[in-house]
């Protein structure tokens, strides 16, 4: 087995709120390989940003906070670390692609400056190198006009600009672990497709593992080796990409797969998972998809169902295949 | 023939590029250069293209919020840019947009209930303070989010919720037209199927009329009656979306086709690689503007622009590839 | 821009005209003149009148203002009444002297309020932050003769390191950088004095704007580049955080070359500022009109320097 | 894996309708300790000047050469100053002008400041042009003849002293509003470009609305520092207002003049109690409405819930 | 300056000297080895403080008193002042009269300008054609004294005044149309170079004098060395002076400010100022130890004047209780301690002409105050303020904002007034506008202060009827003859009877509330020996005797 770059270990993200605790994320246990991409799907607003941002300890303090848990980077617990510490680790080892592009890119800024700052700080490459292999970056994500657009500011871009300058910038650095999160949504397939290449290059040169946010289940399909499924802050099934996709277990990865519509496919309505993500303030003891779940039992309304190993790296986090509950 | 809704004609925005420290014009970007499709009430008129090309543009100029640089924008006949400000005001209830980037477009110090509330209370359409509430509840509930979310700041939501505030915003209103900018795009598959069943559910009841943009080929084939492919500040293609998807003609639009991914990690992949540099929409190239990436670029695509036609069952495309192998 | 430039220039003519009005009448509406202000009162009444008609306080007022609008066009500001010299040499006697005083205060306090507000934001309601509001606060509610005083008596009076007043030591004949030291110690307490009264509303404007902007998604993305704390704020929060401040500097332009009143006065300081007071309270209006207009034609160019500084400083804003 | 069994509170909510920005603001501004006290000190700064004198066994009018430049005693907790009168009594009094003058004055120059920066910034264009250039001649206008005429005007007409005051404060207000207004309008030319405004005019809102609701409350924060900053120099200012007679008159006292005193090496030196009450009730002043400011502005803060 | 003197805002204090005493009081420094060390550093240097210069420095043409210091130094008149003030001839001419018309004056011999070249009769008829110039726009008013031509000199007439006279080289001969007391001050004019100032001059055209405001030369016993605006005016001792080189070599004036003078002369930064007198300040300069401090009764008085127009002042009963009611004696301690005095006639009391034979000296008296209200008509009503013919007795004070004085005083006036059943409002206006409503008659009731020269007789311009500043509209026949009496009048001892019998009825008629004559006084360091100043004589007059002590 490959070596393990980051292991979140029962990670507790809180966010301290008027209206009470939001548990964003709520125990989430998993690693992450050396070389290995790891997808991550799940219920939107489940807290996969949240984990990514515990990774990087970017929560918005004070009223977000990582109460528990552990996230091992190399063997440091970067819950523990300085804050000096951590800035070596961020954006040299760890880079990540934020969610939101155009609010993620300081607007006072040319987005050419912004990448070149990484690259000069962690490359320490002079400002005319930097720049080049800025100009250089941007023209591998696919945007035209390299040269112009490193002296455009990002309120001048598209959304999928925003979004490849933050692919850019991250990707500028040569990390040892990259999150995406959601890194291609707003991009046309023609220029996801390249980014995806362009991301599996780095990976197979470099032995980055990537950490992928994303809601395509094609994107998933395509890259990741490994996947997480999240729901309301948990982890409720993993598995390598082939288990996930050809034998789900949980039911919320079933009902997930089965609300994709797929091109020359025809339907007249989408499958969705019916009800609602149960609210993170004042969660009950049980298991969180109770109310949605089609096999809902009734231990489901009393316990939380705990991750189990089913077969091999396929686990999942369900009375159904619990056995004593079966 | 059924009610045309809006109407758009050679619609051109060009954005100045400032350069040096005075800030002087030193060029435009062609952003949108010469867009024309009509819309008809009680259809989606899907739109996909290269990220870049001018969609987010296109809508934005649909609904004026900058004044375009040519052409003309039709709503139910009245054009859009020869309104007063109050005129515009009046109108824009009927039509509303769904922003592509959710947070930015949030104004941080409201809640959600402000936010998606307050059009309704500016419009006097809603006066009641607790009925605006349960409407604001309903919309939010109907986008998937919950109640308990109301006073809640944007802030505070992942991606994906922030993006349902933008939708229940727009729905908040019952506009007859939505300019639907990735509405689903940062959705997990079971919201975003929700969202679409709501959208056209929404269709069905009420007669909506949608502009969806979107990345996502297969929601755009599932949601749209019509389904149009734009490359840089033009339209490319144009015909009923089974039509499209079964038979595209434009070879950008085979590539795109080609490439969206699949969800089945043992797929095969049959890609069509574009190759070529991407050109820039300030200095768009002569000719056909895909000429410089096209696979069947000919001669003659480098020196005259194809003609916007109707292949029949209105499937409208720009090509001199297609028009050749079609004549012969 | 250039054209806006221009635009804006074109425009600061009528307004000039119009503040030149502005002025003027004011100064002719006020009561008392030059002569009632300064001259001997045991004076017969022929002489009075006599001097009024000589100083040609007897035309009628559009008559005075034509004649002085169109020397000031030529760039003459006519005499002073009190120095019996031209205004504009006036003007230029004392002005520079403020400027340089303005301007190391200036120096000196945007250096403090700057990062002492950035500091106080980045840790907000800590002890620091606590005791630079409260720092800040006094500062405004002391009035600046108060800490005029104070530091004369600590730095002048009980630990005489520093010349109580003036500019420069009187009857020492240094040049060179001899001369340029003694200047500098004369300088330090107006300096103080002038720098640390402004310090305080520099502060808390520059402190409200980074709390604004320390929050935002973007120094999110810089501290997620691993750029040290000092870089996220200072280069990215900071330039965020500019607005307000550069809006302030702009206003501050004018009172780089008004001089500062109250400070000049404790201190004896040679600048523009006493004898813009002086020649309000004996009626000078060459003098006072010279003066007014500088100050009204450095705001307007301060504030067009500002509103020049926002599109620099934001490429969102749009000059139109 | 530890599991989530803490009892977590779910505070009562306001369930029936849509709060506006600016009362949610002020309900949670009750909750802020900090903005709390400011308003107490501020209140008590109110009893203790408009109550206080009531009290006193003093009266303004009243010298007494005797017992001139007396340091604190049991009869007069404060001092007397150089008549023998009360200095705690000058003290209160004081407060009625120095904190009408801060408090309206401010208000004033918030407003107008306030409307004419919203106006100009978010409108831009001609209205800007029109409205900046109208707030640069106010800010290129001569202050103190400005101020002379009016004095020399009001002197002619005779205004009494206590309505004298309340122009002061007019003046001052109008007189300072156009800083704020530069101040806001610059920070609204690049609030209005990012993409809510342009949210906010896809769903129609009304100009007015969109100033109030949108723009305003991102300008908060630096209108309540003007406005703290205000208070204090207004206090101030009405003091060298004075110098020029248009300031408050005899026998009425202010905070801004009785620090006057402090004018003189001897008092500053010797007779501290007549300097440092008045400078202690300014600073007590601005402070409590800074507490007061910075807590309004942490509650229109949404991200900043403590 | 000339007439009633300056009306100025006056502040400072002075020496409750008993009121015969003339002299100045001298307090000693006690502790002279406290002498800062920035003073001894300067050996042949002594730094004066002063206020804000205008840079006219020339005695035809500069109307401030730093201005005034400084030419004093450079330029010397005709005639001099003594402590009295009373001219005598220590200045650079010796003079006769005849017919009480005909002035002659002889320029003593060896007086010479500071470029060694003598002083003549041209020069000096030189100084008095400038200030008769069509254009002459200073404070000197030549016309007043009756010099015969001088009308038809300033039309253009005339190339020469008909009344003055050049004999010869050393001689000049002044003639009146008729006889005038106060002409003899009119000689204290310091005399110019017509070498130097003449060059370029025509006859309406004062632009090249102007040019050399700021480069004097002169005759007195320093020449300039330069000005720095704001800052300082250096003077070097003039080695050709007639009476012998001044003692110090070299007197540098420096501008210093109100509120820290005294703090300059404590840390040893300035020699000399003038400083406002007050308990305060005398012990804060006792108590540096090395500080002489000559404290006499400064040339004024502060006063309130009414408008006697407003049917309420012109009843003399009025004017006399409204004086009554005024504790003028506290007030006058409580502003100036010892150093100021109730002052009852116009008239300072180091003056020759000064008397208090017959004065009413008006001590407070609100019982008599009010009786006198009553005669004449102004009964108390039941709100407690007093009424007549229906009308409410209604004071409305216009004061000079800023004002120490007023500080003090309209506290006392307006809790007594109230008292009287008199309601007092009060409002501050700046000093032109002061003057401006004064001016105008615009104003009921005021405070101003004016300073005195040493003839007596200017002072007709302030109470006799239609005297142009006479704001008071004060009018007594009586009292206008006397004015007229005085002036024709050359004989001091005859002169100063007049003088008397006018300010009895000045007394009794109170056509203004006179309040206070105040000291002033000099801060000196011990190091300067011979230091001398006076009332009526500047210490600029010996300044050259001074010496610094080792
Ligand atoms: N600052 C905050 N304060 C309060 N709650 C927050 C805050 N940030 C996030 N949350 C909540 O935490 C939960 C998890 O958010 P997160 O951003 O991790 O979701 P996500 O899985 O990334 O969703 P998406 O796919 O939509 O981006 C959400 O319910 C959200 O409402
Ligand atoms: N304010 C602006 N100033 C200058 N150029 C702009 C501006 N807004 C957009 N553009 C340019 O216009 C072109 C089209 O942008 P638009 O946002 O319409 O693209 P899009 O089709 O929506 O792309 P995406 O799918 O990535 O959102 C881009 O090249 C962009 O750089
Ligand atoms: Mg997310
Ligand atoms: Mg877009
Ligand atoms: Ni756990």
């Amino acid at each position: 087995m490959r070596e393990t770059l980051v292991e979140f270990n029962d990670v507790h993200t809180y966010f301290y709120t008027e209206a009470g605790t939001v548990k964003a994320v709520n125990g989430v246990s998993y690693k992450i390989n050396k070389g290995q991409t790891v997808g991550i799907v799940g219920e939107s607003g489940c807290g996969k940003s949240v984990t990514a941002m515990s990774l990087m300890r970017l929560i918005a303090e004070p009223q977000g906070q990582i109460v528990k848990g552990s996230i091992k980077f190399e063997d440091k617990d970067v819950t523990k670390l300085s804050d000096s510490e951590m800035m070596k680790i961020r954006g040299n080892d760890i880079s990540m692609i934020f969610q939101e592009p155009m609010t993620s890119l300081n607007p006072v800024f040319t987005v050419g400056n912004q990448i070149m700052e990484a690259i000069m700080l962690h490359q320490k490459l002079d400002k005319k190198k930097a720049r080049e292999k800025a100009i250089e970056m941007i023209k591998l994500v696919g945007i035209p006009r390299s040269e112009a657009i490193v002296d455009a500011y990002p309120h001048e871009l598209s959304g999928g600009m925003r979004q490849r300058i933050m692919i850019a910038m991250a990707l500028s650095c040569n990390p040892k672990l990259l999150i995406a999160d959601e890194p291609t949504t707003a991009l046309d397939v023609t220029i996801q497709a390249q980014i995806l290449d362009l991301m599996r290059d780095i990976k197979e040169k470099t032995n980055t593992s990537i950490m992928l946010i994303t809601h395509d289940l094609g994107v998933v399909a395509e890259m990741a080796d490994y996947v997480i499924v999240m729901y309301a802050g948990k982890v409720i099934e993993e598995g390598s990409v082939f288990d996930i996709f050809k034998d789900p277990l949980h039911p919320y990865t079933k009902g997930l797969l089965k609300s994709k519509p797929v091109v020359n496919q025809e339907m007249d309505r989408l499958y969705s998972i019916p009800g609602q993500v149960p609210n993170p303030i004042g969660m009950k003891d049980s298991c969180y998809f109770n109310e949605r779940c089609p096999h809902a039992m009734e231990i489901c309304k009393t316990k939380i169902p705990q991750l189990k190993n089913e077969d091999g790296e396929h686990r999942v986090a369900c009375f159904l295949y619990d056995q004593g509950v079966k | 023939m059924q009610e045309k809704i809006l109407s758009v004609q050679d619609l051109k925005k060009h954005f100045p590029i400032k350069g040096g420290v005075i800030q002087r014009t030193v060029g435009h970007v062609k952003a949108v250069d010469g867009v024309s499709f009509d819309i008809y009430k009680g259809e989606t008129l899907g739109i996909v293209g290269e990220s870049g090309c001018g969609k987010s543009t296109t809508g934005r100029a649909i609904i004026r919020l900058f004044e375009n640089s040519g052409g003309h924008v039709y709503f139910k006949g009245e054009d859009i840019n020869k309104l007063s400000r109050k005129e515009l005001r009046a109108l824009r209830p009927k039509m509303q947009m769904i922003f592509q980037d959710p947070y930015s477009s949030l104004n941080p110090r409201m809640t959600v209930g402000q936010i998606v509330g307050e059009a309704l209370e500016d419009h006097g359409i809603i006066k009641d303070k607790k009925e605006l509430r349960k409407k604001v509840i309903k919309t939010i509930e109907d986008c998937g989010l919950a109640a308990y979310h109301i006073d809640r700041y944007p802030h505070e939501f992942s991606g994906g919720q922030r993006q349902r505030i933008g939708i229940a915003r727009a729905l908040a209103l019952d506009p007859e037209f939505i300019i639907a900018d990735e509405p689903v795009s940062a959705l997990d598959v079971s919201i975003q199927a929700q969202i679409i069943n709501l959208l056209m559910d929404l269709q069905k009841e009420r007669g909506l009329t949608y502009l969806f943009i979107s990345h996502d080929l297969s929601v755009v084939e599932h949601i749209s009656t019509r389904v149009g492919v734009m490359y840089l500040g033009s339209m490319v293609e144009l015909s009923p979306s089974k039509e499209l998807y079964k038979n595209p003609l434009h070879p950008y639009t085979k590539a795109l086709l080609s490439a969206a991914p699949v969800p089945d990690p043992t797929a095969k992949r049959d890609r069509i690689i574009l190759r070529g540099d991407i050109p820039s929409p300030s200095n768009p190239p002569p000719g056909c503007k895909f000429h410089t990436r096209c696979p069947y670029a000919m001669d003659v695509c480098q020196l005259e622009v194809p003609e916007f036609k109707d292949r029949g069952e209105g499937h409208f495309v720009a090509c001199h590839y297609v028009d050749m192998t079609i004549e012969n | 821009m250039r054209q806006y430039l221009t635009r804006r220039l074109i425009q600061m003519i009528p307004i000039l005209i119009g503040i030149s009005v502005i002025i003027f009448g004011l100064f002719a509406l006020a009561p008392g003149d030059f002569i009632d202000a300064n001259m001997s009162m045991g004076a017969s009444q022929e002489r009075i009148d006599e001097l009024k008609a000589l100083y040609g306080f007897d035309k009628p007022l559009l008559v005075r203002y034509i004649n002085w609008a169109s020397n000031t066009i030529r760039g003459n500001l006519g005499l002073s009444l009190q120095f019996m010299k031209p205004v504009t040499e006036v003007i230029d006697d004392y002005v520079w002297n403020s400027f340089i005083l303005a301007s190391i205060a200036y120096m000196l306090s945007i250096l403090i309020a700057v990062p002492v507000g950035v500091l106080s934001a980045t840790k907000q309601y800590s002890k620091f932050d606590m005791g630079a509001t409260v720092f800040a606060l006094m500062g405004i509610a002391m009035p600046s003769f108060f800490l005029g005083l104070l530091l004369i008596k600590f730095f002048a009076i009980d630990l005489p390191i520093f010349p109580v007043s003036g500019m420069s030591t009187a009857g020492a004949n240094n040049t060179g950088l001899a001369h340029i030291l003694d200047v500098g110690k004369h300088l330090i307490l107006p300096s103080m004095v002038l720098g640390l009264t402004g310090v305080g509303s520099l502060m808390r404007y520059t402190r409200t704007a980074m709390l604004e902007v320390i929050r935002q998604d973007y120094i999110r993305t810089a501290r997620a580049k691993g750029l040290g704390q000092r870089t996220v704020i200072y280069r990215h929060a900071l330039r965020n955080a500019l607005i307000p401040v550069v809006t302030i500097l702009g206003m501050m332009l004018p009172s780089l070359f008004g001089g500062a009143i109250i400070t000049e006065q404790i201190f004896a300081y040679p600048g523009i500022g006493r004898i813009a007071l002086m020649s309000l309270s004996k009626r000078d209006y060459p003098l006072l009109m010279g003066f007014n207009m500088m100050l009204a034609a450095l705001t307007l160019l301060g504030n067009l320097l500002s509103d020049i500084l926002y599109a620099a400083v934001d490429p969102r804003v749009r000059l139109k | 894996m530890a599991e989530a069994t803490e009892t977590i509170k779910i505070k009562k909510q306001n369930n029936d309708t849509i709060e506006s920005p600016w009362r949610l603001a002020f309900r949670r501004l009750r909750k802020n300790k900090l903005a709390m006290t400011g308003l107490f000190a501020l209140v008590f700064m109110f009893i203790f000047s408009f109550i206080g004198p009531l009290l006193s066994p003093y009266n303004v009018i009243q010298t007494n050469i005797l017992n001139a430049n007396k340091a604190p005693s049991a009869q007069h907790w404060l001092g007397t100053d150089s008549i023998g009168r009360d200095v705690l009594l000058r003290l209160m009094l004081g407060g009625r002008i120095s904190l009408l003058v801060g408090l309206v004055s401010v208000s004033i120059s918030v407003v107008v400041g306030t409307t004419v920066g919203g106006l100009s910034g978010f409108y831009g264009a001609w209205v800007d042009n029109l409205l900046m250039r109208m707030a640069d001649i106010f800010m290129a206008a001569p202050f103190f003849p400005i101020l002379i005429i009016l004095s020399a005007v009001m002197s002619d007409r005779k205004v009494t002293p206590e309505n004298r005051i309340f122009i002061v404060m007019f003046i001052i207000g109008i007189l300072s509003w156009a800083g704020l207004s530069r101040l806001i309008r610059g920070q609204i030319l690049s609030l209005r470009e990012q993409e809510f405004m342009q949210a906010a005019e896809a769903l129609g809102i009304r100009d007015s609305r969109k100033i109030m609701k949108h723009l305003i409350p991102n300008v908060i924060p630096t209108i309540i520092v003007s406005a703290t900053l205000g208070i204090g120099s207004a206090i101030l200012t009405e003091s060298a207002l004075s110098f020029l007679g248009l300031g408050v008159n005899p026998p009425i006292p202010s905070w801004g003049n009785m620090i006057q005193a402090a004018n003189n090496f001897y008092n500053l030196q010797f007779r501290p109690w007549l300097w440092i009450p008045p400078g202690v009730c300014i600073f007590v002043t601005v402070m409590s409405i800074n507490l007061l400011g910075d807590g309004l502005r942490d509650a229109l803060d949404p991200k900043l819930k403590r | 300056g000339c007439g009633g003197g300056t009306q100025a805002p006056a502040e400072g204090g002075g020496e409750r000297a008993d009121l015969t005493s003339q002299s100045v009081d001298i307090v000693k420094a006690t502790d002279t080895s406290r002498n800062p060390q920035a003073a001894l550093d300067r050996k042949d240097t002594i730094v004066i403080g002063t206020d804000d210069f205008n840079g006219v420095f020339i005695p035809q043409l500069g109307q401030t008193v730093p201005d005034r210091q400084i030419y004093e130094l450079l330029f010397e008149p005709l005639v001099g002042v003594d402590e009295e003030g009373k001219p005598i001839d220590d200045a650079i001419a010796t003079w006769t009269v005849e017919d009480d018309v005909k002035y002659t004056f002889t320029i003593k011999d060896g007086v010479v300008f500071s470029d060694g070249t003598p002083v003549t009769a041209e020069d000096v008829e030189f100084s008095y054609l400038v200030i008769a110039d069509p254009t002459y726009d200073a404070s000197s008013d030549i016309g007043k004294y009756g010099i015969l031509g001088v009308d038809a000199y300033k039309n253009g007439q005339a190339d020469s005044i008909e009344g003055i006279k050049v004999i010869d080289e050393k001689t000049i001969e002044f003639t009146l149309e008729k006889p005038n007391a106060e002409v003899i001050y009119f000689f204290t004019l310091g005399i110019i170079p017509k070498a130097y100032y003449g060059e370029g001059y025509t006859f309406g055209d004062l632009s090249s004098i102007r040019d050399l405001q700021a480069k004097p030369m002169g005759s007195g016993p320093y020449k300039f060395v330069d000005y720095k605006e704001g800052q300082t005016v250096t003077l070097v001792a003039n080695e050709n002076y007639w009476q012998g080189t001044p003692g110090i070599p070299n007197v540098i004036f420096k501008v210093t400010s109100n509120a820290t003078q005294m703090q300059e002369i404590i840390s040893g930064q300035i020699d000399m100022q003038d400083i406002t007198v007050s308990v305060e300040n005398v012990e804060q300069l006792k108590a540096a130890g090395f500080v002489d401090l000559h404290i006499f009764p400064t040339n004024g008085y502060g006063y309130l004047g009414m408008n006697h127009e407003l049917p309420k002042f012109s009843d003399v009963r009025v004017r006399q209780a409204l004086t009554y009611a005024i504790n003028r004696k506290d007030a006058t301690e409580a502003i100036y301690g010892p150093y100021g005095n109730v002052l009852n006639i116009p008239q300072s009391r180091v003056s020759w002409s000064f008397t208090d034979e017959g004065i009413n000296s008006y001590d407070y008296d609100l019982e008599k105050a009010a009786s006198l209200l009553d005669e004449a008509g102004w009964e108390m009503g039941d709100d407690g303020f007093r009424y007549k013919d229906g009308e409410k007795f209604e004071i409305f004070f216009t004061g000079m904002s800023d004002h120490p004085v007023l500080d003090i005083l309209l506290p006392m006036m307006i809790e007594s007034y109230k008292e009287l059943g008199i309601d007092f409002k009060v409002e501050y206006v700046d000093f032109p506008t002061l003057i401006d409503k004064t001016n105008n008659y615009a104003a009921e009731m005021w405070f101003l202060a004016w300073s005195l020269t040493p003839d007596p007789g200017s002072a007709s311009n302030v109470y006799r009827t239609g005297g142009p500043q006479n704001k008071y509209n004060y009018s007594n026949p009586a009292a206008d003859q006397l004015w007229i009496d005085g002036v024709a009048e050359t004989d001091f001892n005859k002169r100063a009877e007049i003088y008397g019998d006018l300010y009895r009825i000045l007394n009794e008629d109170i056509p203004v509330i006179i309040i206070y004559q105040r000291s002033d006084m000099w801060a000196a360091n011990s190091r300067l020996e011979n230091f001398n100043v006076s009332p009526y004589r500047t210490f600029t007059k010996d300044l050259w005797k001074v010496t610094i002590a080792d």
